[in-house]
Parts: C-alpha cells; structure tokens; sequence
C-alpha cells in the first residue's frame, strides 16, 4: 500500500499539462549513467492487515515492562504515563503539524512550547529554557560548547559519576572541536569530592545530581568552585526529583540539562526522548536550539512565535550556537501535558514515592546473603546493588523470572562488573520488590 | 477569565479575535489538581531521614494546579490552534511535509517497541533489532552505501556524525584536511555542522542554472579539503547532474563526497546517492519515510557510509550472529568516532519508517519519487506566469519561483503567504533559499492530490491578481486566524521567554 | 470545490461561513483508495463457482473513493466543527455530560477486552466476567437492589425491559395489569417504553411546587396497575420527598416502583432507590458513571431488579462457582422475560464505568453527588434574578428556570441559547420539561468549575440585559459557528435523507 | 481519584453564596428516614497507576483475537479494524460529544450521522435509514414493530435460520405487544424453502441471509411471496457481504436489518455494537430513533439537523415509532469512516477474499476424518462444521491450542450439537486454516 492519491487518469491529464510524455521523461534530468536500472532489492509491499501482523511478531519477540517487572535505571525509568497526557500529546494536530513557520498558523504549537520552556525554567530554577534538544547526552554536549563559547576557554571537568554514556557523547561531540575532557573521580561514597578538585582554566564543571549511582552530589560546592575558578558549572539531573530535591539553580549551577522523556513519554527503546536545556537569562544569547517567544500581534492580541532566531543555523549558518534544527518539540509537549498534570503537590509525590520506595527496596535487597548497596549517603531513585557474581549473567538470569533490573555497571566501571543498578519508580509494587529479591535469592543459590 | 477559559467553539470563530487565550498557568488554582499517583507506603523511611536538609528543595516549583478537565480542554484547544498534515497540505520547501500514515503509529505503540527498556539485554529485544536489522539492510540498498547508524536524532545530527567520520578517515591517514565545500543554496545545518565538527565552511557560488559552478569547484579543490555536502537535487530543487564529474574531482584530491538525504524523496528507487559516487549519505527518515513531525521534531537521521569509511561508525553497532541467530549490539569498535546518542537514536521513529517501508514496497518506493516530482512540475507549470520559477526547465520535488514582480505594487512574499493562509492553505517556504530574490520554495509532496494543487495553484494565481488590484487585502491578511502577524521585533526585543507570576 | 477541501484554518474562522463544507461523497475520485486489504489468493475457488449470478450484485454501491489522506482531513475537520466534552461544558439539564476520564479509554482498549469474542467459552473469558462480577456487587449496594443484567444497551431499553418484567411479576401472580403510572413531568422514553411494553401511560399531574401530586396518584390508584415509573430527583430537579408515602401507596395496590437513574448522579451514595421503596431501578452509566456519549450513543443502562423479581431477569445471568473459583454465564433461567441483546451488552462502556467506579472508591461517588449538587444550587443562585426558577428553594443536581419575562421583548429561550453560544457556551436543555413555559434546564454536573460556573452565569445575565437592551443580537445569533439556525421546517418537509449523485 | 475541581476554598465560597452552613445542608430535602447512614460498601479509590495495573491483571485473564487465531463466529466477526478508522472515530470531539441538540455546535456529528445514512442506504439497496439501533438483534425487533404498524397485522413468519439469540430478543420485544411469532425450519441445505411456507396474514416475513449457518438464502422469493399476501419482507444481513452480494434493496426486501460492528469496531465481547436499519421512503414515518436530515441555515448554507421527530419518544411519547433514545452513533461514524475508507473497490474485495477463503477452509477441514461441512450450497464467511463429538468440548481443546472457533450449535439448535461455526475473515491466513485443521485432528485424535 502506497499512500499516493493519483489515479491513472490523473497522470496522464497532469503530464499532459507539464508537457511531457511520460513519467519517467520527469527524470531526463538524471544521467542515464547513474540511473538505477532495476528494481530495489527491499521487501514486497505488505497490506495494512499483513503488515500489522508481521510488526506484531516482532514486537512479541521484544520483552519490555509490558510483561517484566522493570526496575532497570541507568537513564531510562519505568515511569506512568497519564492516560491524559498521551491522550493529549498523541492529538493529530500537535503529531503531524511541522515547525510553527507561520506564527498564525501555529499558536497551538509555539503556546505549547512557550508553556514548556515556562515550565523547565521552574523546575530547574533557572531563567530561560530552550524548545528541547535531542536527548540528556546532546544536552550536555550543548552545554558544554555554551561554557566553552562563555569563557573563551576549552577545559572541561567532568565528574566520573556522570552518566558514561553522556560523557561519550560529550567525547565524541567536542572532538572536533578539539576541547580537553578532564575525568575527575569519586570517592568510596559514590559520589566526587568536588572541594579537592583543581579546577583552574576550566570552562565548565559537569556534575550529576543524581548521579548515575542514583546518589545526590554537592552541586553547591562545584559551582561555588567553578565560579571561583572563573568558570560555569553544568548540573546533569532529572526533572522527576525537582518536587523534592534542591535544584540546579538554587544550587547556583548556571546551566541544567536533563533527560526528560520520563515526562510524559514511554521508554520506546530509548528514543525518541527530549533533552532538556534551561540556564540563566545573562546566557540567552548563547543558547542553542528553538526558543518561542511571547509578542502582541498587528492587533495587539497576546502571540507566541520563534524568537532569536539570530542564534540559529537557518541564519547565522556556520556561526551558529547549534547545528539543531528539528528537535523533540512533541516529547516537549508530551512533558509540558505532564507537568501540569503533576502540579507541584503530584511532583512533590512522585519523588517522595520514588526515594522512600527506592530506599525501602535498598534495605530488603542488601538481606541477600552476599549483596550490598555499594555506596552509602542519599540516593534518589536507583542505587548501586553489589552480588558475589558476574550482574550481567544475573540479570540474564532474573529477567527470565519476569524482573528487569541493570544495566550492570562492567561495561562503563570494570571495577564494578558484579554491580548493577536498580531504579525504583512509582509504579513498583511492595509485592514486585519482594518478586525481585526473591527472584535474585534463587539464582544466586543456582549458582 | 473563565469566559475566555470557556470560549473552545471561539476557536472557530471571529470572537476569539478579541480575547487572549490563557495559559495554562492562568488556569491554576491552588489546591486542585489531575495528577493521581500512589501513596509512599507507611512502612517505608521517611523522607527527613533520607534526604539532609541541605538536598531538599527550598521553594516548590510553581507549576500549575488543574483539573484533569482544565488539563484536557486547555490543550485540546491549544490544538485546534495548530494547522497539520491531518488538516491540510503544508507545501514547504525542502520540507518533504507528506501525509503521515496512521498505521504507522498503531505499530509504534505496541508494548513490545513502546515499553522496552534501552539498557535491557540483546535477548530481551531480539524483535525490535531484526526490525532494525531489516530496515538497515532496506535503507542501504536504497542509497548504495554499506553500513548504517541509527544514532542520529535528525538529519542536522546525522551531518555532524558524518563530518566527524570524515575527519576520522583523515586523521587515520595523518591528515589534518582543515576545509569543508558546500554550495551557497546549502541548507544552514550544512556550514553549522561543519564549523561544530571543527572545519571551516568554503561555500562555492552556483551557476546562473542553479547548479555547482564546476570551475569554482575545481579552484577551491586541494588535499587541504576534507570533502563537500551535497543535497543532490539541490535545494533549488534542480538535479545537480555533474555529479560524477564532482565526485571524481573531489576524490582525486582525496576527499569525500557527502549527501544531504533531506530531497532522497524525489529521487528514492531512481538513483542511488552511492552510485553518484557519495561516500556519506543521511537520511531525514521523517522526510523521505513519512513519520510525523510533531511540530518541529520528533525525526531521525539515520547515517549510512561506504565499506571504507564502516569502521569509524558510532559504536556500538548492530550485528547479526549467524550461528546463534541472534541479533546484538557490538561495542568492540576500536576505530569508532564514540557514541551520537543517548542510547539507539530515536527508535520510536525507526519503527514508523519500517512500517512505512514494509507498507510500500519497491514499486511504492519509486512511485514515491515519480509522483513526488510529478506534483511538484504540475504545480509549477500552473502558477508559472503568475510566480516564475527562479530556474528554467523541469524541477524534481521542489522548485523556487520568486514573488520579486509583485514588489512593484509593494507586495512583498510575505504578504502573498499570509493572504495564502486566508484562501485556506499553509504557505510555502519563504525568503529560501537565501540566492533567491523574493524566494517562494514550494514543494508539495507526492500525497496531495491535483485536486489540492489545482486549489493552490488557483489561490496564487488569484493572489498575483489581488496584488495588482488590492495590494492592501494582502498586506491586512491573514483575517481567518486567532492572530495576525505577530511582532517578531518586538519579541526579539522585549524577551518574554517565560511565563513569570504578575 | 479543492479550495473548500483544503480550507481546514477556515473551520476556525469567518471564512469558512461562505463555503459549504464537502461530504465525503463529492471527495470521490474513481480508481483512489485509501483501502488496503490481502489479495485472496489464487489456489482458492473462485467466486464464480462459488456464488450463483443471481446472489451476486448487480450494481455496485456507490461508496465513495477517497485516498486515506482524503478522509483523515475530512473526519478530522469534521471533528473539529463539534463541541465536546473536551472542549467546554455541557449543562444539559437530564443530560448528565460530566468529563469522561481518560483512563477509562485506556482501559477499554486493552486487547484482553477489546477483542474478546461474545462467543468465546466462558473459561477465557475470566477477567472480563470477574470485573462485570464486581461491578454487578457495586451497583447493586449503590442502588440497595439484589441483581442486575447488563444486557440493556441504554436506559430506554432498561425501562423496556424492567416493564417487561413488571409483566411477568403480575402474570406469574395470574394478573393481567394494564396501566403504569407516569407523571406529567416524566422522560419521553418512559411514556415509549410503557407502551412499547403493551401497557397503557397514564400521566399524574405535578402539584404547584413540581412534586407528584398524592391526592390524585391515590385518585387513579387501583389493581389494574402495575406499576408507578418516577426518577427522584425528578426532571425539575427536585427530591420527591413524600417518596415513602408514594412506595406505600403502591405497594397497598401490589404495583411495583419503577426508579429511573438519569438522575441517580445527584444521590449515590446520599440514599438508595432500595431504601426509598423502588423495586426497579435502570442506571444510565453514560451519565453518572461518566462513560463517553459518543456524540448521542454508546451508552450502557444496566437493570437492577429487588430479590423477588430476580428470576425474572433476562437470560443468560451471570454466576460464580465457588467450589471452581469461576465465573461463568448461567442459561438455564425458566422464568426469565428472554434476551433484550445480541450478547452481553454494551461490555466496553461498562468496562469504563468499572474504571470509574474503582477510581473514585465509595468516598469519590458520595462526593459526585454532593459536588453536583452544590455546583447546580451555585448556579441557580447566580442566575436567579434573570432567570427565575419555576420552583423554589434549593435544588438537586439541576433546576429548570424559565425565560418567560423576556417574552415581552419578544425574546424566546431559543434565542437565549443562540446567544449563549457567541459567549462560548453550550447551552442548557431548551423547552423541557414540557410543563415549564420556557424552560431552560440546566445541569452544570460536577466536573465543572467555579469558575466554569461562574463564566456561564455572567453569560446569561448578560444576555438577560441584552434582551432589553438589543434583543436583535439575540434573534441573530449565533454569529460564531459555522452554521446559524438550520431551517428545521425545511428539513422535515423537503426531506432529504441521505447524499445522491447529482 | 475522584474528577472534581472543587477546592476547600470553592466549597466555601460557594455554600455561602447559596447560603447553607455545610454541604449536608443541601440534602435537606431528602427524608432522614430513607438516607444511608453508612459508607457505600464499594472497592476502595485507586490511583491512576493502580487502576490500569488492576485492569491489565483482569485483561490478562480474558484471552481474545490478540491470544488466538479467531474463527469464531455467530453474530460477531474478528474483522480488520484500520488504525485510520480507529484514529477518525475515537477523536475526542466525536467521542465526547453530547447528542446533536444544538445544531450549530454540532455539524460534526450530524453530517457524520448524514454519510453514515447515506452509506447504510447505498449498501443496503435502501432509501432511508436511521442514525443506528442498538445491535442487530434490537434493529430486527425495531423492523417487525415497523411491520406491524405499517400491516396493521400481528402475526410475523420468521426462518428458523435467523440468528437465534436475534429471534429470542424479537420474541422478548414483541411479548408485551402480544405479537406471533411463527419459526419455520430449514431444510438439510441449511435454507428455508420460501416457496413452500403459508404466508397469509403476516405482517412481516424475516429472512437471513447470509443465515447463521453462513449461507446465502432466497431472499428475492421471501420478497415476492411476502408482498403477494400483502406482507412486508425484512432480510437481516451482513454489511461486510454488499460488495459482492445481491443487496436486500436489489432482491426486493422493504426493511434491511444488520450487525454492524464489524464496520471499524471492535469485537469488544458484544458490545458497543451498532445496528443497522435501513428501508424505503414510504415508510419514513414508521422508521425507529433519530434521523438526520439536509436544510439551509439562515444565510443559505448547506446545514445538518435532526429531522423528522415528531416520530421520537421525546415529542410523541407513548405513540412513538420506538422508545429509543441514546444511540450507537460513535460506532455509526466508526462505520462511516471504514465505509469511505474501503469504497466500492475495497468493499468488494472484502467480500471475495472472506468467501475464497471460507471455501477454500471448508474443503480444507471436510478432509479430516469424521468432519464435513454439514450444509451444501453458497456461503458466505462461516460455514457449519459437522464433528464426530460433542462440539462444545472440542472448542475448548482447540482454544488451548490457540484457536478460537465457534460457537457450538447445540445451545441453538439441540440436533447439531456435534455442530459448530466456522468463520474465515480476511484477517486469516492459509497456515492458520492449516494449524486449526492440525488441532482439530489432534483433539479428535486424543478422544
Ligand atoms: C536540505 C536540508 N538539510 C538538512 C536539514 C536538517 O535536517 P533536520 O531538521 O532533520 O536536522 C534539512 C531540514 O529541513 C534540510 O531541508
Ligand atoms: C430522565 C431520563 N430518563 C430516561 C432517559 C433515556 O436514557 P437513554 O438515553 O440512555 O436511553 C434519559 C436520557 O436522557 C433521561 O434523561
């Protein structure tokens, strides 16, 4: 099934009008040397019913919270969607409409973003919050070149507690530009000592908080000593625990980035999430990505549009803040539906639930005979569970008996090849942490 | 306020026209709310001894406080402020706006894709990486290249992924190539991609026809040029068809071809970017394959490369284990240029494309172009007296005509897109590209029908004569919207990026 | 006609009113198609062989041939042209349009529902039949009722079939009763179903403060009755107090009383038509238990019977085997009236009344009630000087005032609902119940806000003003949608019915 | 979680203004005598995650079309729904939208019920029909109450090869108007000998066909021989068939009468269902439910209404066509938009792929040893299979092997109680016919 509406009649009526003889003389243009002379070689065309099917049983050959406990964390969380907001986020005319180029066509949209960055701002404590970015890691990544484009400087301290896998994509994004991405380590307690650290020359501190461990570090401390050293301090965290936890801003961080697809948006296999960006008003200009503004129109009537579009490729081309063009803008809607859907009292639950029900978990699990929560201090909603074996045969193991827990921790720490993670959300019963260490018992007895 | 909180059918109306409507912060009202989330068990420690005071939040955030109805009335309104694919024909150039199969989305949702944990094991997602697996192999036959990334969120990410792979391929025969080529009508991600990857952006200008100046190629070409980014038709929508004589020209100096899949659209099952002789290629999936674009984003830019340039891809990369028979991830990727993404790009989207892809087929795929650019020559040859292609000659699934002849009546592009939006229809892209006076780049995909472009080609026609007759009704439009031209100056001036309590 | 098709931001604006809106017949193209189906496949029969000529078709329908980009745009402007729920509120007095949760819609699409054959043994059919269980124990202490069948697909057909067992009552006593009781302020479908059921209506005046008059109830009270139908509150929204004295006065004359629950969202869980004496009780779900009404249907109107008539009930009834720990469907009923379904009803929308219930909990629905109730007062007072209520004092969950002072300025309730429709509200129920001149029955229900509340107030005194001031405004409107008072005259005397080719 | 917006604040504010103390105050009118001095005795309140946990648990419990090959038929059919029709029809503004009372605030749903009419009259042969019944079997009871008051006769001469249950709600409907109701019986084709039955005196005679069995009947000879003894002819039939089939309309019918769920909604365990009535313009006035019609509006534009109410309960009361009130309209749009979706060239696709298909599973299944097709002659998509046992337990065997068929015959008819339904829908394909016939011949085997 093709989605073409041209009947035989409408092609041979339209061509005549252009003036050529058939379809394929469109393509005259093209050199006949590199033409493709045959067909291409992909699968046959599937009717709506067969190609329903055939998606079915693929999706029956993946297992996801749909059928397994899931207590696995490490930057994706089993979080509820409200039946509202994807109700909502999911409506025709937010999904299918494109980029707001014509304010008068487009208040929908732009009011919506206007209300997310509204939102973000409050979250994190900060000023001004961009349309969104790709994902947590390419927010970071952005951050990164804001502080560095700020102070003129290329250094870059990074916390060892830092998500990993953000800090490869920060890698990979500042290699071109040839930034010096300094690894700074933490301490037995999970967490960097951020008051012992050098931190001359630098153009950004990168703290996260929570950390990938799930533990609170002492964002205060990092950006007084950034400051200090004349430099910005960037806070990773997540937008679930601001009910609750300080946040960047009154911790004086200058700029927050997060991934937000807890908000309103399911784990999809990890995408399509939206990454946050909110800093301080004094940064604006340096800030990448789409920003809707408030206006009056010819009428005086409130209107939203895009606004200091001077920052952005379409303009300033190869002096852009950002390549960005097509960002997250539905996962953004889906995210502002959510937060207003929360509120401040429901968020204030949300992280309540999440750290009482994590620690809750923490105790019953460190009872296994041989397995301890690895670092001690506070934690939001995952912590680091230590076993007497290999976490990623463990977690093979568990997930056959309906749990999902992990990632292990090996790949990204080699020292902690036998920890793993295990995030609890809202939607984790008393009765599934039980399941859980139970299920865990039983296969470290099996081996 | 109520009133104006009340005034949903206004929507559709004239009235509306004289009333702000609220945000949702002007809808709170403290104590009411939607959200409805279990309670923390008593049995659990309590928050002070968990969390030192010094974590704790000092002052809630001040987020709203609605009902479930606020909730659901504010942003079904808020939509039916918003123009769509589902409501009308978006012909903008360079765009690719096609209609968005609805089946698409029902595949997206099904637990098996929409629940699945990105960190959970290979076993647990065998499913979702066949479906990978196949659409990779599907996307790499379609442009003649070896291997693909799905990392990449959007196409602009997807150039960033492939300039650094170029520069990888450099530096791994000791070369520092300093210099990146992109024609002057090149989209802006191309020179920001460029400068971010750490080269310098060399535009070459184009010809009087629109194409690459051959000779200017030739004279900026060194060994001290990494490669060129190519959109190839280009975003005049014309066939750059010296393509091979700029391929061998670059590849004599040793650098390398990328394209810019974002017009793949107008040429899929016709030419292949790797037989043109590019070594990169992107796709803009939510172009080409028909995913929705959620008002500026989601969209996926999956990055295909050549045998030599594979290893350097972003790790980890997919893999199928033949004796298992097992798909998984392969993260032992010593030349990799390191990770793009979060974890495997925007998957989500990937499952629409494949669904798009199973739905059409071979055959469907090359209709795709045909009609693409059969649309687009229909169109043109309908409003050619009244705006005159910037180009002579057939385009592909796009052309530029220039509204300049209007300017006499003080008649602006602007004004003939907002009088447009009266007559019913989403203009196209204006002021693009930059090489063109006046520029109106339209583009209106293989899914509208002659119908739709027959009433858009008469609205223009009628708009090139209202822009003699009555200058004014152009300069006063849109009047069927809830706003007219905003300020943009002003917005830019006087910054209001955040809703702030009086 | 393209330029209307495509005229989608018109749907919100002036624009539009000039231009009719296509059907979807004259979208239709020969040889488009939005359809995709398998082929039948070759090693099949053909249908020659298998369907003699004379049970073929001969012409084919005349549906029309649209590309599934035709008819999303189509249905989804459609959509766009109608009030909901979603959109603003409804305070249609009996109507009972509360929001419609949207979990309930999620839990009705679950495939373990959704695609559950009515077929299917009962063994696969456990969860579904276990939460009809559930929700049968809960609507039964709701009401103070022994048993209810959910095979009644609306309230009309409840009282259809709660007439019908009121018959087999009597005759099963070898009675042949032939009247049931109305009074004059009763639901068209009551005086309908009595007689579709083979009695004879007979109407009971109101006394002068809207309540049923005792005196002339006990007048026509004999053993040629069977029963007395009554929704209490009544449709004038008032409570029925002297309900003992009415039950005991039936009951002397061995009639049965007979509790109509449109209204039953004023009262659950305040008192129980049980405790009042009913010995019959339908619900409408799609009113108190907030289930979507889908622009006029589904609904779900379950009966609930006492104990003594409980074998009555239409077969199959649904039963639990506490020795297998099953549940299962139960055809072995000699005395019951038969089946009023195909199956079991309409079972998605009882799911989503299920969803409600469970959501709100005893303490959620007490509240349904007592909020109804407050909002309804709030706004009688609010709106009492303009419009007067027919009755006085405080009211139930709606009240009915009349807009007969404004006769004088030659305004009419119509006219007050027009103009109501500019301020951005739907307007009450106009000119029922009958027995009220120029009626306006209003029912804010209880998802509505204050503010709501107060907007649609504000509203009608304003209009209450301009009816002196400039009753033309009112006679014009309304002047905000995209029709303005259809020629209903027209409609019924040059009928036309259904789309014909020209 | 209760939907209330009302604060503590609200409450106040709003008793004073009504001026009551508390809101006990305003059940004053209600007799202390009948209150309820106690809590409602209902399941506690649930959170938003709780309940869909709660739901998902009872779903699991039921396995339908999603679990098993469905081949069950008997009234209900597991069709393809197109997630075109499902997106159209569950938009909120057609799913919580009111009856059309207002007509300016309601051109959506009028001219939705207006395409649907005029559909429903196109695929039946028909002139007029209404805006839908409560199912097929209360759309049959609706259409003999129409004979009657059209005949001014009380007698109606139904084919024992209607669809039982239909025929048991007819006899509930007509049993209070004291209507009879005569069954005549089908011969060993499966089919009622029209020309052979004595019709004089009837109101109305009811043909199926397709019948319950799947097979096509004499519609054409039920039509003359009805009208010849001044009768009304009403054919219950299956909208999924017109592409193909000969229309009531066609073969003379005055009342068609359907199922129609299988046009866009789902199979639902019965329910909402939609029932189709459709009949000619003489008998306008007697048609059942709402109608909506085409006028002009005050400037002369096209506009939609309800029409034609003086038949309606709401003005005429006890001499009403019929006491229905609310609808099935939302699964009637759900059925306008699959209609528009599949058009001619769809609709007859359907068909041919449903009786191709059918034949070619009957064939396949009458090779198994003791099994055969128990009727001859045309069918449509069911057909009834005749086994060596009981045929209730066998469905039972079979829907542990993951096929659903049915349903047994014997509950209907007590001599083909080793009898059951077949159908074959175009969502089966050829190795699910093959793994039925495999199961089939194991449960056989294994007795
Ligand atoms: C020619 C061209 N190149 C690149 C891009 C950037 O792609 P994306 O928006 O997916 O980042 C676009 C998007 O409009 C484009 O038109
Ligand atoms: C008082 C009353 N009784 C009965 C009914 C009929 O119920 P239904 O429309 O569900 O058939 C209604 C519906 O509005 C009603 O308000």
């Amino acid at each position: 099934m093709d989605f073409l509406p041209h009947t035989s009649d409408d092609v041979t009526e339209m061509l005549e009008a252009i003036g050529l003889p058939e379809v394929d003389a469109l393509f005259d243009p093209i050199p006949g040397s590199v033409r493709l002379k045959r067909r291409l070689d992909v699968p046959p065309s599937l009717s709506e019913p067969e190609l329903l099917s055939h998606m079915r049983d693929l999706a029956s050959r993946s297992k996801g919270a749909g059928e397994l406990a899931c207590f696995a964390g490490g930057g994706a969380y089993d979080h509820h969607v409200p039946s509202a907001v994807r109700a909502l986020a999911s409506r025709a005319e937010f999904a299918t409409s494109y980029t707001p180029y014509q304010p008068e066509l487009s208040q929908g949209v732009l009011q919506a973003v206007f209300e997310f960055q509204s939102l973000i701002c409050e979250l994190f404590g900060m000023e001004v919050a961009n349309a969104s970015l790709y994902d947590g890691a390419s927010a970071l990544a952005e951050a990164v070149n804001l502080a560095v484009r700020a102070t003129g400087r290329e250094r870059v301290v990074v916390g060892s507690t830092v998500n990993p896998d953000y800090v490869a994509v920060l890698r990979t994004y500042s290699s071109g530009l040839g930034l010096q991405i300094d690894i700074v380590g933490h301490g037995s307690d999970g967490a960097v000592a951020w008051d012992e650290i050098d931190l001359s020359g630098t153009a950004a501190v990168v703290v996260g908080s929570p950390n990938v461990f799930g533990r609170l570090e002492e964002v205060a401390v990092a950006a007084d000593r950034a400051h200090a050293a004349g430099g910005l301090c960037i806070c990773v965290t997540d937008p679930t625990a601001m009910g609750v936890l300080r946040s960047p801003g009154e911790a004086g961080a200058d700029v927050a980035v997060a991934e937000g697809h807890a908000l309103g948006n399911p784990m999809s296999y990890g995408g399509p999430y939206v990454g946050l960006f909110a800093t301080k008003l004094d940064l604006v200009r340096q800030v990448p990505g789409r920003i809707a503004g408030e206006t009056l129109d010819a009428d005086g009537r409130r209107a939203y549009v895009l606004t200091l579009q001077a920052r952005e490729q379409h303009i300033r081309r190869a002096k852009a803040t950002s390549n960005v063009c097509t960002n997250q803008t539905l996962m953004a809607i889906a995210a502002a539906v959510h937060l207003s859907w929360l509120g401040p009292q429901g968020l204030a639950r949300l992280g309540e639930v999440c750290i009482r029900h994590t620690a809750r978990a923490a105790a019953r699990l460190s009872e296994i005979p041989g397995c301890t929560i690895r670092f001690e201090g506070p934690h939001f909603k995952e912590v680091v569970l230590e076993t007497p074996v290999d976490a990623a045969k463990l977690i093979r193991g568990l997930a056959r008996r309906g749990y999902l827990a992990g990632p292990p921790l090996g790949r990204w720490f080699p020292e902690l090849s036998n920890c793993m993670l295990i995030a609890v959300t809202e939607r984790r019963t008393e009765d599934e942490v039980a399941g859980l260490a139970e299920a865990i018992e039983k296969e470290l007895a099996e081996r | 306020m109520s009133a104006q909180v009340e005034a949903g059918v206004l929507e559709r109306s004239a009235g509306t026209r004289d009333r702000a409507f609220p945000l949702i912060f002007e809808l709170s009202k403290e104590g009411r709310r939607a959200w409805s989330l279990p309670d923390a068990s008593d049995d659990a420690p309590g928050l002070d001894e968990l969390i030192p005071r010094e974590h704790r939040r000092a002052a809630p955030p001040r987020l709203p406080e609605v009902s479930e109805r606020d909730l659901v009335r504010h942003f079904t309104r808020l939509s039916q402020r918003n123009w769509a694919i589902d409501v009308g024909a978006y012909p903008l150039g360079s765009c690719t706006m096609k209609y968005n199969p609805k089946v698409a989305e029902d595949a997206a949702a099904m637990p098996g894709f929409s629940l699945l944990h990105p960190h959970c094991d290979d076993e647990l997602a065998q499913g979702a990486l066949e479906m990978l697996g196949i659409l990779e192999r599907a996307l790499c036959e379609a442009t003649g290249m070896a291997r693909i990334t799905f990392q990449p969120a959007a196409g602009a990410q997807g150039e960033m992924t492939g300039l650094l792979i170029m520069r990888a391929f450099h530096n791994d025969r000791g070369e520092e190539r300093k210099r990146v080529i992109i024609p002057d009508s090149a989209h802006g991600t191309n020179p920001a991609s460029v400068a971010l990857a750490g080269f310098q952006a060399q535009e070459v200008p184009s010809t009087t026809d629109g194409l690459v100046d051959l000779d200017a190629l030739e004279e900026v070409l060194d060994t001290d040029v990494a490669g060129l980014m190519l959109t190839n038709p280009n975003t005049l929508g014309l066939f750059e068809r010296d393509i091979e004589k700029i391929a061998t020209a670059l590849h004599r100096v040793g650098a390398l071809l990328y394209y810019d899949g974002a017009n793949f659209n107008s040429i899929v099952g016709v030419v292949r970017p790797g037989d043109m002789g590019f070594d990169i290629v992107h796709l803009n999936l939510h172009k080409t394959f028909a995913t929705p674009h959620g008002g500026g984003g989601p969209g996926s830019g999956p990055l295909a490369v050549s045998q030599r340039l594979e290893r350097f891809l972003p790790s980890p990369v997919l893999e199928f284990d033949p004796g298992a028979e097992t798909w998984g991830w392969n993260h032992d990727r010593p030349d990799s240029i390191g990770r793009i993404h979060s974890f495997h790009g925007n998957f989500g989207i990937n499952v629409r494309a494949y669904a798009y892809l199973r739905s059409l087929g071979p055959e469907g795929l090359r209709r795709v172009a045909e009609h693409a650019v059969l649309n687009a020559n229909y169109l043109r040859v309908l409003i050619q007296d009244a705006f005159p292609t910037a180009y002579p000659g057939t385009c592909m699934h796009e052309f530029v005509s220039s509204a300049k002849s209007l300017k006499k009546h003080g008649v602006r592009a602007t004004d003939v897109a907002k009088r447009l939006i009266d007559l019913g229809y989403h203009p196209p892209t204006v002021y693009f590209p930059l090489v063109v006076e006046e520029a109106l780049m339209v583009e209106p995909t293989e899914t509208e029908s002659p119908e739709t472009i027959r009433g858009l080609a008469d609205a223009l026609v009628q708009i090139a004569r209202e822009a003699e007759s009555d200058p004014e009704l152009l300069h006063q439009a849109p009047q069927s919207t809830p706003v007219r031209r905003p300020d943009e100056a002003r917005a830019a001036r006087d910054l209001r990026l955040r809703w702030t309590p009086e």
